[in-house]
This record gives C-alpha cells, structure tokens and sequence, in this order.
C-alpha cells in the first residue's frame, strides 16, 4: 500500500507539498507546532488513495518525505 | 505483512545530499534544487570526483548541505574560482551555485568569460529575481514594476534598467555549449531541471564547453509573500520575462544526448 | 648550472616554473607583462595550466580556485592590478591555501605610470584587503635573488598555508643579470588532506571564509594570529653590508637599495662611513636585528621610491633612539647613486 | 675594472641588442654584469636605450647618470648624451645620421658611418654591431671573440643567419677605427 | 531642530543628504544595506541621482565619474566591498576630486562574517590602494557623531579635494540613538573650475591620473603630500574622557571606544583611575596630542575590534616612554565592558 | 587669381580635434577614429556639452586629441564613470572610447550593466583584436589560431577560448538602442562609421539609450604588419568574424533616424 | 537611573518593535537611549533580541551581557535570558510559551500570558506590547503615557489602524500585573 | 583646381593616402626623411587628375592632408 512519511521536526511547513497530490488532498498542513514552531503538514489517506507518485515528496525543499510503496 | 515485505522506498534523500536540516526560509526552492543536484550526482556516480562552489547569497552555505569537495567563493567569483580548479584537474567534476546578484550583477564578468573561454563547468543559476541573502534589495533580475527594499516605489526602468536575461545572454557566446532555463515549481518542472541538471553535468564530463542551467526560482521571505503564493507569483510573472527552454544546445551535445 | 643572462621577469616565471609551479593566471599590464608572455609559451608546453584571464580580479580568483586544489599556483601583476585584487587575497589568507602573488610595482597612485616605485609598501605588509591578516612580503633586490625568493616563496606559502608575496619593480623586471636556476623537475604534490580533489576516500573537504558565529571566526583569525607570530619568529631575513664600522646606516629595500649600495661605495670613497640594513622580508618585518644595527650607527637614513611609508617599520624597529632621516622619490623617479651620497651628507650634516 | 655602456638609438636601431651582445661577453669573461633597458609605450617612435654595466664589483645600481660610455646612434641620443658621459669617457657617434661635431673635450669622440658600413656590408641594421666593434677597437673593455661568442650562443636557432653577417660588422667597426676608413 | 531616534545607517543617508550628496552609488552588502536602501527612496524623490550599482567596482568608479564633475557623492559598503574599491579610490586620490566613502566595517578576512569588528583600520588608514596616497578617516562612536562626521566628510573632502572615508560597524550602523541633523537645503554648488561640465565658456578641464612622465608624476605626488601635510596641521581630531587624573590612559575608537567608556566608569567605581582617548581622525591620527596624554598616564591600554592595528599608531606616537598593553577582539567578537575592565585590570596588574 | 580666389578647403581639421601629433604608430586607425569623432562633434555643435572617456589603452591619451571636457578611467571602468557623470549631468554629452581588452576583458561587467540599465551613453569601441597598449597580447576579441604574444602558437580556443563578439551580446539587452559594427579601413566605410557615430551620440540626446558603435580597427605595429598590410588582413580576416552592420535599431531610434 | 533591557524572541514576535516603543518614551522623557538589534541573515526563523539602554548618563556600550531587566518571548529566550539578569534585576515571562517556571530567586520573574492575553484582545501579535505593559507595571522606568505617545507619533500612517489595539495592549499587561488576572 | 597639400611634418609616413585615389596614384610615398625619420607621402598630380574628393585625407590617421577644390 503506496504511503508517505512526513518528517515533522524536518517539516517548515511551507505548504508546498499539499497542492500537488494528483489524487487530491491527501498532504494537509497540520494544526500543531513542531519543537521549531512551524505547522507541519501531515499525510491524511484514510481511503488509502495514495499512489505513492512522489510528487509530494519531489515537492518538498526540506526532503522531509519519503515515499514507500 | 506479505504486503509489508515487499514495501520499497521509492522517494528519499538523496546519497550526496547531507543529512541536515538547512537554514532556508519555509518554502524556499534553493532546497529543491540542491536535493536535485544530489539525486544527479548520485545517478552518475560522481560524488568523489565532483566539487561545488558555493556563491555568496542565500546559498552561501550550500556546501553544508550537498555532500562533495565543496569551496565558497568570492561575491561573483565563483565561475574564476572553478576555472582555477578546472584548469589543474580537469578529471573533477566541477560546478557552481550562484543566485542571480551573484552570477548576473558582480559576477557577470566572470561568467562572460568563463563561457566564452567554453570552461568545462557546470552552473546552476537561482534566479529568484532578487538579493535574498541581504534582505530584499533589487536583482539584475529583478522584473520591471517588481517592488524590493531598494526599488520601494517598483523598478523603474528608466532609473535601474531592464532585467538580464542570462540565458540569452550567454548563447551567443561560442564556449557556451548548453544553455537552458528551467523552475522548480511543480513536479513535472523538478523533473525537466533534474535532466538538465544531468545533461549539463555530462556535457562536461565529455568536455563540450561551458553548460549553465537557470532555475525561475522564489524568494517568499523578500517578495513578501506565503510559500504558495510565491509559486503562483512566479508562473504569472517570471515566466512571461523568463521564458523555459533551451538556449542553445550545440550540435555536439545533441548527439550526447542521442548516445545516452 | 650554469648561469644565463636573464630578465627579472622572465626570471620569475622560470624560477616558478622550477618551483614546481602547476597553475599561472595572470593580466597584461607593464612593467609586470612579460612573466605572462613567458608563461604562455612554456606552462602549455609542459602540460602545466596556463590562463590569461579577464582581469585581476578573475585572476586572483582562478589563483584562489588552484590553491584550493592544492596547487603551487601564482598570479602575478603591478599595481594597479594588484589593488584590484585585495579582496581575493583576504579571502586566501582566510581561508589558508598557499599562493604566490608578485606586484612588480609601478608609480603611483592610479594609473601613474610604469617606472619603478615602491609606492605599495604598506598596501603589501599592512593594508591591501579587509581583516586581520599579514602576508609574507619578499623584496629581492637583484635578479638571482629574485629567483631565489620566487622559489622560497612557493615553499612559505606551503609551509604557512598563506598568500607570499614577491614585491619588486620594474628595474627588478626588465633588468638582465646572469642567474643560476635550480633543475626542471616534474612537479611535487606534498600531502594536503585539506585539498579539493574529491572526496574519494576520505571525508569531504570543505573550504571556506565565512564563519556566522563570532567566537568561530575569532578562533579562525587566533590560528591566523598564531601562523603570523611563528612567521615573525622563523621567516625573518635582511642583509647587512658594510654595516660594521658605519656612522650612518642606510635603510632601504629591493631597487632602492641597490642603488644605496653604489652610492655607499662612493660616499665611503670621500671618507663617509656608510652601511646598508637592507630588510628581505619587509613582512615580517626584522625590527629586532634593525633596532641591534641602529644601536651601532650614530645615525639613520631611510631611503625608499615612495614618501616614507617602510620608515615607519624603521620607527617602530629603532624608536627614537637614533635620529632618522628620510629620502624619497615618488612617481617613478629613480634617483642616482649621486642623489644618495647627497641625502647621506646632508643628514650628517645634520647632525 | 668598471665600465658603465649607454647604448641609445631610435626604436629599431638595435640598441638593446647591442647592449645584450655586450653584456654576455662580458658575462663570459667572468665579470659582474647587469643590462637594463628603457621600457613601456613611450618607447614607441621614439628613443630605446640600455645601460650596460661590465664589472669586477657586484653590481649596485643598474642605471647611472653618467655613463663611462655612451655609444649614440641618433641625433636625440647624441643630444641627450654628449653632456652626461663621464669626464675622459668615450662617445662613439653614429655619424650617417649624427652630423653636428660632439662638443666635449674632456671625453674621446670615435665617429663612425655606422648606417653607411652597415649598408654597405648588406644591411643598415647592423649599424649597432659595427658601432659596437668601434668601440671595442678602441677600448677593449670585453674581447671581439666574445662578442662573437655572444652571437652564436644567444642569436635564437630561426634567426642564424644573421650571425655571420653581425660578425662582418663588428669587425668593419673595429678595422673602420683602426684604420680610419 | 527636535531629535529624532534613527539608526546609524539610516543617519548617515539623511545626514549625507543633509550635507547636499547630489549622487549616491551603492551596492548591497551588510550591515550597510539600509544605507543604500534609505537612499533609493530617498535620492530619486529629491530629484538626485541614485544607482544600485553592479558591484563595488561599479559604484566607486561611477561615484568617480560624478565627483569628477563636482558633484558631492557617496558610496557606502563594508569590508569585502571596500577591498574592490581599491584600485578606483587609488585613481580618486590621484586625480584630486572629492568624494565620500563610508565603510561599515564586518568581521574577516574573507567573507568572514557581518558583525562588529575593525580589522580594515590599516587598509583603511595606510594601505588599501596603491602608491602614496592618505585619505582623511574619520571614526565617530555614536550615530549623532556619525551624523556630524559624514557632514564634516563633505566639507573636507571639498577643501582637500580627497577622498574622506568614515569608517564604522555593524553596532553604529544597527543600532539606534536620538539624533539632530541640520536642515535640509538644496544642494549648494561651490565653484569647481576644475570639474567636468562641459567645456563653455572657459578652456575645456581634463581630470586624469595618468603621468607617463616620472618628474610629472613627481610633481603630482609633491603636491598629494603637501596637501596631506596641511590637513595633518589642520584636520586632527580627537576625544579625552577622564584623562586627567587617569592612570592607565585607554586608547580607542569608534565602536570599541563606546565599550571603553562604559569600562572606564565600572573601573572608576572600583578605584581604578582610568581615562581614554579616543581618535576622532584615525588618519590624520593625533599623535603628538596622544603623546602628550599618554606623559600624564603610567601605562597604555590599547583596545581594538581587531588584532593590534591602531597599536602601531599609538606606539609611533608614544614610542617606548610608556608601557603599552594591548586587549583585542576578532571576528565579530565585541567586547562586553566587564572584559574591558579585565584588561584594565591585567595591565595594570603587569606594572 | 580668379581660380584661386575661389578656391575652397573642403578637407581639413575639425575644430574638436586639437592641433597635436598624436602618440599613435603610424597607420593606426585610432587616428582616424578620433578625428571622425571631432567631425561628428562639429557637425552637432556640441563641444561644449560634450565629455569624453578615455580608457586604459593606446587611447589612453585620447583627452590630448579630442578637444572636449575629458576624464581619464581606470581600466575597463569607463561605462561605471560615465555613468557616475551623465547621472548627475543629462544634459552632457557623455562617451567612452574603449579598445577590446578595456571594454570586452576587464570592463564586460561595466559594458553589459550600462547596456542592461539603458544609460544615455555612447561608447565608441575599437576592436583591434589586440592588447596594443601593453605590447600585444591576446585580447578577447583576437581571432582563433591569431598570433600574438601571450598566445605564441595562435589563439587556441581549447585553452584560450574563443572570441567575443560584443555588438551580437550587447544586444540582447533590452537598455541597448543602437547598437552596430563598422569599420575604417576604406574612405567609404570611414563615412558609414561617421553617419554611425552621429547618429549614435543623437540617440543618446534623444534619451533613447544605451548606444554603440563598434569599429574593427587594425594594430599594426602589434600584428606585425605594415599599415597597408595591416588593412587587408582586417579585411580578409575580421570582417568574416565580425560582420559589419547594424545589430540592434530600436523602433525609437529608427524613427528618430526618419526624422533627422 | 539606568536601565539595561533585553527584549527577545522568535523573529515575527515583535521584540525590536516594542523595544523601540520604550526607547521612544524613554527619549521623550529626556533620557539618554540607546537601541540595537540583532541583525543578519542568521536572524531568520531564529531569535531576534534588541537591547534598550534608558540612562542619565550618556550611555556608553549599547550592549550588556547582563541587563537589568529582559522581557523574554518564547522558551529559546528563557534559556539565553534567564540566568544572565542582573541579581535584583526583573525578568518578565511570556508564559503562553514559555512553559517552564523561572529558577533564579535573586530577581524579580513577572509570569504573563501575553499570547493568551493579545489573542483575547484580538491579535495575538500584540503579545509584545502586553509583556511590555507588564514591565511597567512592575518597574515604571517610562511612563505609560510616553509609550502611548510613541504609539502615536512612530507607527506609520499606513498602519495607523494599530494604535488604539495597542494602546489596549500596553494596559492589559499593567492590568494584569496590577490584578494578578 | 582641386589639390591636396601634405603636411609632411605631421605625415608618419603609413600610406594609407596612396591606395584609395580613385584617379589612380596621385599621392605617392617620397624617398625623403622628415625630422621625426618618417618617410611622408607626397601629392604627385602633374596632369591636374585630382577631383579634391578628399578619400586620401579621410584616410590619413594623421590628418596630415588638407583638400582645396
Ligand atoms: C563583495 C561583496 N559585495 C556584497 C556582498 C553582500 N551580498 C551578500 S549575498 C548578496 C546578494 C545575494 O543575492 P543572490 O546572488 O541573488 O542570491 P540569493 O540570496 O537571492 O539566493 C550580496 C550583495 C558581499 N558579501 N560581498
Ligand atoms: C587594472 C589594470 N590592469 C591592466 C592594465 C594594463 N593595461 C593597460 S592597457 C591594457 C589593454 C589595452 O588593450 P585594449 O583595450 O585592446 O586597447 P588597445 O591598446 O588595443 O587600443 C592593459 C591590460 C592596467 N593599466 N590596469
Ligand atoms: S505520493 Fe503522490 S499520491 Fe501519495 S500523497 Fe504524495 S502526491 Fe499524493
Ligand atoms: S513541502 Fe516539506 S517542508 Fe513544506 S510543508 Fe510539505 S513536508 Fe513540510
Ligand atoms: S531569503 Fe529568499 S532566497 Fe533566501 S532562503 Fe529565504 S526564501 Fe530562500
Ligand atoms: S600599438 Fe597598435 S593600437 Fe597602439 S597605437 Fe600602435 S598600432 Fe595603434
Ligand atoms: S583628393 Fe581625391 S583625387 Fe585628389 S589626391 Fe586625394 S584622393 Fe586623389
Ligand atoms: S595617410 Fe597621412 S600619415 Fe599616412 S602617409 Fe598619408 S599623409 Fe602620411
Ligand atoms: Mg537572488
Ligand atoms: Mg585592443
């Protein structure tokens, strides 16, 4: 089953990775602050709909995905 | 757990990309470029014959991050700094990392001459349209009307000029062997400047003169904008001034790339 | 070997060529040109890297590059040039690379003209780039030691990790006296596990001059510090000439003090007891064995091509001990031996 | 013994090389040498000259104001150095184109045609040389052989052909002192 | 007029147009940046020149161009920045046209890093450029003496036709303070036959620094040294603070003497009698009025952000007749008032 | 007598060039450049408005001939200069005179940022293919396999690059308006270079920006050729590197052509 | 008097804003002031701090290693701050994010929680504002009015919209200090 | 009757006049020296050819050469 691992202590929380996903909103931004103080973004795939396609993770200028399929 | 088993990464950090956190803003695309520089690197096994040199300007501190031989230049110096290197070992695989102040403003010299002498040298040009390391002043970049902490009413080309354009610029120079403009702002973009990236890298190991890959980059901290908006920012307005493609492509490095 | 006949300036392209010199970058520009011109015709030839570059600040960066690698590198150029490369050379002393420059100097300042001058004595042993560094500073005074110095030169900047720099002018240039050059040998790569070659079997290398964090920088600028007062202890040379029974010592260096030692020779042919302390290394500069020199003579006359700028080392050397005369000529103006016998007299006379 | 040369021409006379001819034979006989031209763009149309210094001594100072020998191969350089040679020094004047008489009396004028022998032996650029074997004949401050020597060691490979030809003129300057013609 | 809070860089942009800067010619560089950030709002509004230059290179030599047809003009930067305008400040000093310069000076060599330090004393007081040349260098310590000194900057530079640099750091430059500047006046032209405006009405002006004649050149530099000579008579400024009773006389400036200050009040509520003379002028340097405090003192403190720089002016000033100790600080390392209060401490201990 | 009286000078000295021998060598086309300009000055009636840049170059003495308010530059710095100059004074007439090495080596950065910015200022640029002043070594802008004394076996561009065409990169830049190649070698060409430079110095009256005029020039004296030789190897050997023509007419400027 | 204040915090905290506000009053008040910021690039997503210096005296070091009083914004702060106040010295906490209790008994803590306060006023940027209120509450080396004056006369005209909010700000921190609520 | 006269003291002898006379060799290099040691060029036009067209002035380097018509 394809899935991602945000790293949240990586994770700035810039949102970058939340607006690629071809299968919709699978990446959101969190609400909590990381020990940084940034909202990371976290993986939300109940349905699992992912494809692991890593266009989140090609996204993400802080590398703090990884893709596992 | 059979399913388990065969789970498999397919997306990590790459080998020669180190395993630290950067100093960039939230959002900034001079780490996706350097992730991309380490995922060609590790492609062509080279990570022990390449040396980077890190520009002065945000990605000062590039050589924190991408894990090769690495120097830091001078404000613009860099492509006379490779070219030093270049000259005594030409068995390395050198490249620079300069952002826009730093290749197209104090730097230009150097790069006029580094691609006119056709230095086997790879640059990799962050184009954020603006000086980001020093907090926001006007880029040679920069595009008309575009406010900065040294045009506060927006550039006005009749007192600061027009922007370069540096890939144009450099084609018309004969040393120039590949010369394109890529970004970095959506997944398939990443996926064109990593084979750019990669072509160029090879144009060089096979000695074809000078190649220079421009990245339509952002800067959200100094354009004042959110991550995503500077994204959007950036599609609406650089692109139009800096148009993607390829420059120039010389005839020899057609046929590497036809070979590959 | 036997000696040849050879220019100053093609002396120090030979003499680095000799010293295992790898990588040259230079620029036109008189009286400095022809150590270009010879280096075009003979690093090629030997497979050695050559670059004419753009200017003297792509120069001293290509220079810099080289270093990185570990290169025995040199750049070479005259004044103008060479304020052009201040930046460049702080960034070298910073960042620890060994480096040879040579500045044959020409009049000042601005474009002036290209006759010989001294004009650049502190911007070589004092001022020159941004912080707190303090090159070695070599100061030949004819054509063999010219090579001699060039050589030791790549050895300094070895051993110290540090830009050396060869000061001359064009007297020094474009004069020929016969020279002794050691043999042509493939060039010596010592250990540098510091250097830029790929990091192939060893950890990463990196070099760099930027340090965020003071005490960072701090501890970065004591190890200079350090580096510089082992310098001052080891690297110290001057010569002494006829100092021994002399009422005035004479104190100049390189061209200047050529035309001291004519006009010694003169001055003590109408019985004025005259000596030379002549500093090699006007940095580190021999203050100690100066202040000793002075403690013999009655008095001091410095003499230089520039308005008294390495009399301030004699003043530091020699306090108020002694009374000190100057005699400067500026602008290129050369003065004769006869010209010196005069200053010699009057500053007796002075007395 | 210390000898002081001024070898002073327009550009293209072959002053310096005259003076570099001199300076290895000095070099070979085992003297201090030091040869020293005028340099830079000034140059251009106008006036080259070298000093030679040939001595026992070390050498000091490479330039001098009064040369124990001028040897002049224009009317600028005989302007210019006639007054500086020192008392009982020698002059050597290049007479086809110097035409005014020297003024001094205190030093030796040895006046030479040089363009003329030199023309006459194939070619006006010699005219150096011949005024280089002048002075020799009159003052032997290094030996002809020398000099010789100097042209086959130093005249590069491409240009050998020259060599005999400046050995001729070196020797017309010396037979045109020794025997006035 | 009332005071106003500003920061440093922002009073030496106001003061500068102030004092009537016509033309300003920057590039971006901290701790200077807002300087030129200041003046990009400010100078195109009041209808005056402004540019972003593309480099250093570039601003010095168009700030050149501008003084060269009498026009009051600035450029400002730091460190690695003032290195590249060697070579143009050079052709400035020998071309005889006024122009200002402010250095924000930053921890080195190299690229270094952006905090307070004053490693470019000696490239900004002896070196720096080639030949003989000694621009006026003024080193306020507070942002209103900034203020006045940039105004003052002006003057001189217009009556000395010489460059004048201020030199300051990243403190003065950052921090904020209540200033009073004076009012703002259109530019005022003083006659300038010598400037390039065109050719009307008079024989046409040549500003060059090109002398292919050594005894030409000569003169140039004879006239460059009378002219310094005049302001060493003239232009020597300097503070005392509780030197009168003082022991242990503190010799600093700028920013290092701002920590000294507070140091010498510390110190005095322990009982040490400290006092500080502090240089106003770092070049001319007041030597003869710093030999005469220090004959008042037992023994000397020197302080600097840099690593014993101004040490050789003081001891050119008061050679050995008194002790002199030295506390230095590199790399953008400042001092905190207590270390400075060690020093004192240590070096009167040595007595 | 009645011929006589009517006799006519139609060729003399322009009253902009001083009454001077000039240091040039014999046969070299800075003489005639300079005296092309003073005609252009006289006919626009602008002597007094007018201030010249010298180089560092052989014309670095070019302010003894030219008869106007002049300025002598560091090398490569005379674009920053004239900017410094024309910023303050628009109402000046500002040009620099720059050989190769001085606007195509070290000055490039000078030349392409005055170009990018659109100053309103006209550079006369002598490309003889040769560092003159400095006894003959390679210039950029020397030709492959050319002789010259830092390249003793030719130019080879494997080591030394290749040639700048400035006209073909100064173009690309959106401040340039008038931009164009001649030469001097013939009386022709000479009066094409003269309706070139006027129409250039008018350009930068009109405020339309940054204008150049290129001149393929000769060295005899460092080329090692009499004059006459000298001309026909221009000809047979430069000109096929360096196109005459007009490389970049602005619509503005072409409309003010229409005018004039 | 004589006051050493450090302000510090997350960049976006509004450290040097408030600590300009009291170097304002401080100014008005006929005090000699001095304000200087942290600077440079590494400021960025890191801590930016500024020191303030009110004093009859002119003020000599702009900066102190240990102030009289800090007011700290968020836990890296805290850290830096806490154990460098001078003994007797005030340290006014935000305790919306600064979690752990204070551990020195020789000053004075003043525990605040300003986010909480400035979000229930309606911008949780104003955290600053309400801390600075706190200090003057405990220790009134300014005046309220002259902070509010410095509202006034320092915000631009753009921004004039955040005066009044402010103001409120300033007196829910003395408030709360004043009523322990 | 157009002519041209030579300034032969200012003349450096280059030649660049004698090769762009339409009406054929009209000026011409002379055999003499002048005072600098330049061989100037001299105005030959013994059948009155000359049309004062001034090409060889607008040659000459030295502006060595005034045109009368
Ligand atoms: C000689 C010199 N001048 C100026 C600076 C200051 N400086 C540092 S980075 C920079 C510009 C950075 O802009 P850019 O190259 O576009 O990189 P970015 O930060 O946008 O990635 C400048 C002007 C310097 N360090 N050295
Ligand atoms: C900073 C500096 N570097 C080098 C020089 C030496 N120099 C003088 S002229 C020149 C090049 C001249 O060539 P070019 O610009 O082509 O002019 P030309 O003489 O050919 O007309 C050089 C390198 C100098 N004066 N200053
Ligand atoms: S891997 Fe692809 S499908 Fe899965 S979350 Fe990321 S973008 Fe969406
Ligand atoms: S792109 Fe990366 S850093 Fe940005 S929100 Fe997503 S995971 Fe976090
Ligand atoms: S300032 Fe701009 S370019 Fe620099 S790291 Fe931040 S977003 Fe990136
Ligand atoms: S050296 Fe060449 S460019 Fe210079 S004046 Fe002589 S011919 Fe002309
Ligand atoms: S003016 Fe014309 S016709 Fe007369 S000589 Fe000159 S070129 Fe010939
Ligand atoms: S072109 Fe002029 S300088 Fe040359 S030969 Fe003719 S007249 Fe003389
Ligand atoms: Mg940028
Ligand atoms: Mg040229």
């Amino acid at each position: 089953m394809p899935r991602i691992v945000i790293d949240v202590e990586r994770c700035k929380g810039c949102g970058l990775c939340t607006q690629v996903c071809p299968k919709g909103d699978l990446v959101q931004m969190s609400d909590e602050f990381n020990s940084k103080g940034y909202r990371p973004s976290k993986f939300v795939d109940p349905e699992k709909k992912c494809i692991g396609c890593a266009f989140c993770a090609n996204m993400c200028p802080d590398v703090a995905i990884t893709v596992y399929r | 757990m059979s399913e388990a088993k065969e789970e498999k990464i397919v997306f990590q950090r790459p080998k020669a990309l180190c395993d630290v956190v950067t100093h960039y803003c939230p959002g900034c695309l001079h780490g996706v470029v350097h992730r991309v520089i380490a995922e060609v690197i590790d492609d062509l096994g080279i990570q022990e014959i390449t040396v980077g040199i890190a520009p002065v300007g945000c990605s000062v501190l590039a050589y924190n991050y991408i894990a090769t031989d690495f120097a830091e230049a001078a404000h613009g110096r860099a492509l006379a700094m490779a070219t030093g290197m270049k000259r005594v070992h030409p068995e390395l695989v050198v490249f620079t990392y300069q952002g826009d102040g730093d290749l197209a403003a104090i730097g230009t010299n150097e790069l006029i001459h580094a691609a006119t002498r056709g230095e086997n040298i790879t640059t990799i040009f962050i184009n954020n349209a603006i000086y980001g390391m020093t907090g926001g002043q006007m880029a040679p970049t920069t595009l008309p009307g575009q406010v900065t902490t040294s045009t506060p009413t927006g550039r006005d080309t009749k007192l600061a000029g027009f922007p370069i354009r540096v890939c144009e610029l450099v084609s018309t120079l004969e040393g120039s062997a590949y010369i394109v403009r890529r970004s970095a702002y959506n997944p398939s973009e990443i996926r064109k400047l990593k084979a750019a990236i990669k072509t160029a890298f090879q144009v060089q190991m096979a000695g074809l003169g000078y190649s220079l890959v421009e990245v339509v980059s952002n800067c959200p901290t100094n354009w004042g904008m959110t991550p995503l908006e500077s994204l959007k920012w950036l599609q609406e307005n650089m692109l139009a001034y800096y148009p993607l493609g390829d420059y120039k492509v010389k005839d020899s490095v057609k046929e590497l790339m036809a070979k590959k | 070997m036997a000696k040849v006949l050879m220019k100053g300036n093609e002396a120090i392209a030979e003499a680095a060529i000799r010293a295992g010199c790898e990588a040259y970058f230079g620029y036109p520009i008189t009286p400095q040109t022809e150590v270009l011109e010879y280096m075009s015709a003979r690093m090629p030839a030997l497979g050695r890297a050559f670059v004419q570059a753009e200017s003297e600040l792509g120069a001293v960066n290509m220079l810099y590059g080289a270093a990185c690698t570990g290169a025995r590198a040199m750049t070479t150029t005259s004044s103008p040039g060479f304020s052009l490369m201040q930046e460049g050379l702080s960034y070298i002393a910073c960042s620890e690379v060994p480096a040879v420059v040579v500045n044959i100097m020409r009049g000042g300042p601005g474009l002036g003209n290209i006759q010989p001058a001294q004009g650049d004595y502190f911007q070589m042993t004092k001022g020159g780039g941004h912080g707190d560094y303090s090159p070695i500073v070599l100061a030949p005074s004819t054509v063999q030691e010219t090579v001699d110095l060039v050589i030791l030169a790549f050895d300094l900047a070895d051993k110290y990790r540090q830009p050396v720099y060869v000061i001359a002018d064009g007297m020094i240039g474009q004069m020929m006296e016969p020279v002794e050059l050691p043999e042509l040998k493939p060039p010596q790569r010592p250990e540098r596990p510091w250097a830029l070659t790929g990091a192939k079997g060893r950890p990463r290398n990196i070099i760099t001059s930027l340090q965020l964090d003071p005490p960072t920088l701090e501890k970065v600028n004591l190890r200079l510090q350090e580096t510089y007062k082992r310098i001052r202890e080891n690297e110290q040379r001057h010569e002494e000439y006829m100092t021994d029974d002399a009422d005035l010592l004479v104190v100049a260096y390189g061209t200047a003090a050529r035309i001291v030692k004519t006009a010694i020779a003169k001055a003590r042919r109408d019985g004025l007891k005259a000596g030379l302390f002549r500093p090699i290394t006007v940095n580190p500069y021999p203050y100690d064995t100066l202040r000793k020199a002075a403690e013999k003579a009655k008095r001091l006359l410095v003499v230089e091509l520039s308005a008294g700028q390495m009399l301030e080392d004699v003043r530091l050397a020699v306090m108020d001990k002694r009374p000190i005369h100057f005699f400067g000529k500026m602008g290129g103006v050369v003065p004769m031996p006869e010209d010196v016998v005069d200053a010699m007299k009057k500053a007796l006379a002075e007395a | 013994m210390h000898e002081e040369v001024i070898i002073s021409g327009f550009g293209g006379q072959g002053a310096l090389f005259a003076g570099q001819l001199l300076t290895y034979a000095g070099l070979y006989e085992g003297r201090q040498v030091s040869w020293i031209p005028s340099y830079g763009p000034e140059m251009r149309g106008g006036t080259a000259h070298c000093t030679v210094i040939l001595s026992d001594e070390p050498i000091g100072s490479p330039i001098v104001r009064n040369p124990t020998i001028a040897i002049v191969l224009n009317p600028a350089s005989m302007d210019k150095y006639e007054p500086l040679v020192a008392r009982g020094g020698i002059l050597v004047v290049n007479t086809s184109l110097v035409r005014r008489p020297a003024q001094r009396s205190d030093i030796t004028v040895v006046r030479v045609p040089a363009n003329d022998l030199a023309y006459e032996l194939g070619n006006v650029r010699m005219a150096n040389v011949v005024l280089l074997g002048a002075l020799l004949a009159t003052k032997p401050i290094v030996s002809p052989d020398s000099v010789k020597r100097a042209m086959e060691e130093e005249i590069p490979a491409h240009r050998k052909h020259i060599i005999e030809p400046n050995k001729r003129a070196l020797e017309r300057g010396m037979q045109y002192v020794a025997e006035g013609r």
